[in-house]
């Protein structure tokens, strides 16, 4: 299961693994270098010659597939101005990776996840703003998924694991919003919690997959939000 | 796993004068897709049900890619086709009052059922444990998005009670607090 | 050689996230966990062209003078570290996923590519330069001028020999030993 | 002191079922599970005499050495503890159906048998025994040795008043109190 590694999809990542094992064989660096060259030729083939593959829709199949086979996110095909077929695919294409990540990190973050998260750790790199993102989470709000949006303080997150979160967590979450963690002694400080509430649904948090637990720190046990995973690398 | 689904016929939103053509076209499709794709389960419990959303990723990922993708909206209408067409194995069912699926035959209950009596034999499984015994021979029809809501009614429903520990969610019956 | 990079710098950032360092109580995050080191050993060795690691997840080159490279499961930056019993579970599940193998000297060998994508690379490099059918040695393969371009090259020999073992299953080779020990192969 | 038998032996097996530690979500099923928990309570307590139970299910003697069986909310056996929260909820199940009254101590006093019950208990006593009509002590009668063989014998002070409040209320007796301090009771 590939988390944050790549952005390109498993499946996708297999194909672009087993052609550059039999087809490409030598897999040196000058040779990546010429590939990346070479998908982004591509990339620039498919905005300049836009109006042919949008008549010819066999041609754009083939064209598509070929570039999915070698890795190349078909999201990156697509340029505000010429923008390759209908200008809505640019946004289904978002609705299709954010039904996958929301699934794949399901176990990471136990379903909760923020757009700030999924902006940063799958789409920045691909050029899709966080507006794009959002209109795609709009637009996937008429499948009535349980894909359900909902704020902290402000900050957008999406959920797509049945339960809802208590006032109690909502509140422990803001509280990681700051540092990236919480800890009875910080929910004491902040919420004048007493230590046996705190401990009780700080274990629930956890228990529900919420928070990650961090035994290192000095002094106290640290309940770590994992969607400092992603905020973090963007602060070194 | 990746067999070749390439769709025979291009479907493509330019080629059809009104947009309910295109729909029903591509109502067909996505029919025929989710027939084949859930053979195995249809023929094994009688049964097939799954999230429209994950029906969304999977049929434009399998079958739309280059022939442009199809739009929530667009699925979900081509969905409420299927009974006008006659395509009546499948129905649209919404679980939980929540969530809308893709159903055929009686699958809600059959799966719930199915989960009370995996808790029943191993009291204490937890999620994972039930994935694996749901899709035993790996055939992983059953998908997160189905288990979870199933799991959450047995629960609210009373079937079911939890034992909620730091290590996870783990499930047991419910003979001693009936509702 | 360049001040080696940071292993930071090299990973993603869930390499610099706390919590990681601790064995998650929860089962179904711990399996996440696990992949995820998983990955990021691959990841690791794969950068720094790592055949072999040790138990303790240092670099162990064959030759005498040590990597300079810390262990992977020690992170300066965030004083974290696994813990030993932590890491022998990362390392159990790195076997039983066959991302790795145990070597002779109980270190463990890499498997950034499989074995079969690594036999496919070697039979490659025969056919096209024209090594069917001749004895070719072990060490003419992994350290010979003429595999400095492919990606095989420098390979640890135990891996070499499994590599040419699936060749032979698949009926592309014969081993031809001396007293049991592999002196060469023929690939045809 | 025999070896205390553990709580597990005293109590019904439900004790030893592990979503009983967690708070369901289910309000008609936690109702049920409140219940178990307030009849769990009223056997261990009677089973052990334990007039007095403290906020962390342990029960309070008034003698110093305190009482050396742990927490019913902690079950070793099955490594299963209820979280604080879900006791509160548990005690005030407790108060609300009158099967405790906070004491002035802040603890528990279980009433294992209501307060009616007692009070008729200890009427029964006086006329059994000739006590009618004149002054005793609250320590004569939780402590003399004319109680006993009776069950009241030893029971919580604060919880002896208020069943002679009781028989009071019912006009079988008055309190004789110095400074507000109740000295004795006369019971008709």
């Amino acid at each position: 299961m590939k988390f944050g590694l790549a952005a390109f999809d498993a499946s996708w990542d297999r194909h672009y693994q087993d052609l550059s094992t039999n087809v490409l064989g030598r897999q040196t660096r000058e040779f990546k270098e010429q590939l990346t060259i070479f998908q982004e030729r591509l990339v620039e083939f498919a905005k300049d010659h836009n109006k042919e593959l949008k008549e010819n829709p066999e041609f754009r199949a083939k064209f598509i597939r070929m570039c999915a086979s070698i890795g190349i996110d078909p999201i990156s095909l697509f340029d505000r101005q010429r923008h390759l077929f209908d200008v809505n695919d640019f946004y289904y294409e978002i609705c299709v990776k954010v039904i996958e990540i929301c699934r794949k990190t399901k176990d990471l973050n136990g379903g909760v996840i923020s757009f700030d998260e999924l902006h940063k750790g799958y789409f920045i790199m691909l050029k899709v703003q966080i507006e794009d993102l959002e209109k795609s989470i709009e637009m996937l709000q008429s499948l009535d998924g349980g894909f359900e949006v909902f704020f902290i303080k402000g900050k957008k997150f999406l959920r797509s694991v049945p339960n809802e979160l208590t006032d109690d967590q909502t509140k422990i979450l803001e509280i990681c919003s700051v540092l990236g963690y919480a800890s009875i002694s910080l929910l004491r400080v902040n919420l004048n919690w007493k230590p046996f509430r705190s401990d009780a649904i700080l274990k629930e948090m956890v228990a529900n997959g919420l928070l990650w637990t961090d035994n290192q720190a000095q002094g106290e046990v640290l309940y770590w939000d994992p969607a400092w995973i992603i905020r973090s690398s963007s602060l070194m | 796993e990746d067999k070749n689904k390439t769709p025979l016929l291009i479907i493509d939103r330019e080629k059809f004068l009104n947009k309910s053509q295109f729909i029903d076209e591509i109502a067909r499709e996505i029919y025929g897709f989710i027939m084949s794709e859930f053979k195995e389960q249809k023929e094994k419990d009688g049964v097939i049900l799954i999230t429209l959303v994950d029906i969304y990723a999977l049929y434009n990922k399998s079958m739309r890619i280059g022939t442009g993708l199809i739009s929530p909206q667009e699925l979900r209408e081509a969905c409420e086709k299927f009974e006008k067409l006659g395509l009546n194995e499948l129905r649209l069912i919404r679980i939980n009052g929540r969530v809308l699926c893709i159903s055929s035959g009686n699958s809600f209950e059959f799966v719930k059922t199915k989960i009370i009596e995996i808790v029943s034999f191993s009291p204490g499984a937890d999620l994972l444990r039930l994935t694996q015994s749901l899709n035993e021979n790996n055939s992983n029809s059953w998908t997160m998005g189905i288990i979870m809501e199933v799991l959450q009614n047995c629960v609210n429903e009373g079937d079911l009670l939890i034992d909620e520990q730091i290590s996870g969610i783990h499930y047991y019956m419910n003979s001693d607090w009936k509702i | 050689m360049t001040e080696p990079q940071t292993i930071t710098a090299q990973l993603p950032p869930i390499y610099s996230f706390p919590p990681l360092y601790t064995c998650q109580p929860n089962a179904l995050i711990r399996q996440q966990q696990l992949d995820t080191w998983c990955e990021l050993i691959l990841e690791f060795a794969k950068t720094n062209k790592a055949w072999c690691m040790s138990q303790e997840g240092t670099i162990v080159t064959n030759s005498e003078q040590a990597s300079s490279i810390p262990s992977i499961f020690v992170n300066e930056q965030i004083q974290r570290s696994a813990a030993a019993p932590f890491i022998e579970e990362i390392w159990s599940k790195m076997l039983q996923s066959e991302k790795a193998i145990r070597s002779s000297k109980s270190t463990y060998i890499i498997l950034w590519k499989s074995l079969d994508s690594w036999s496919s690379l070697i039979l490659q490099w025969c056919e096209s330069s024209g090594k069917l059918n001749q004895v070719i040695t072990l060490y003419e393969l992994t350290e010979g001028d003429e595999t400095l371009d492919w990606e095989f090259h420098g390979m640890d020999i135990e891996l070499c020999e499994k590599c040419l073992l699936k060749l032979c299953d698949r009926g592309r080779a014969t081993m031809l030993k001396d007293q049991g020990k592999v002196m060469g192969v023929k690939i045809v």
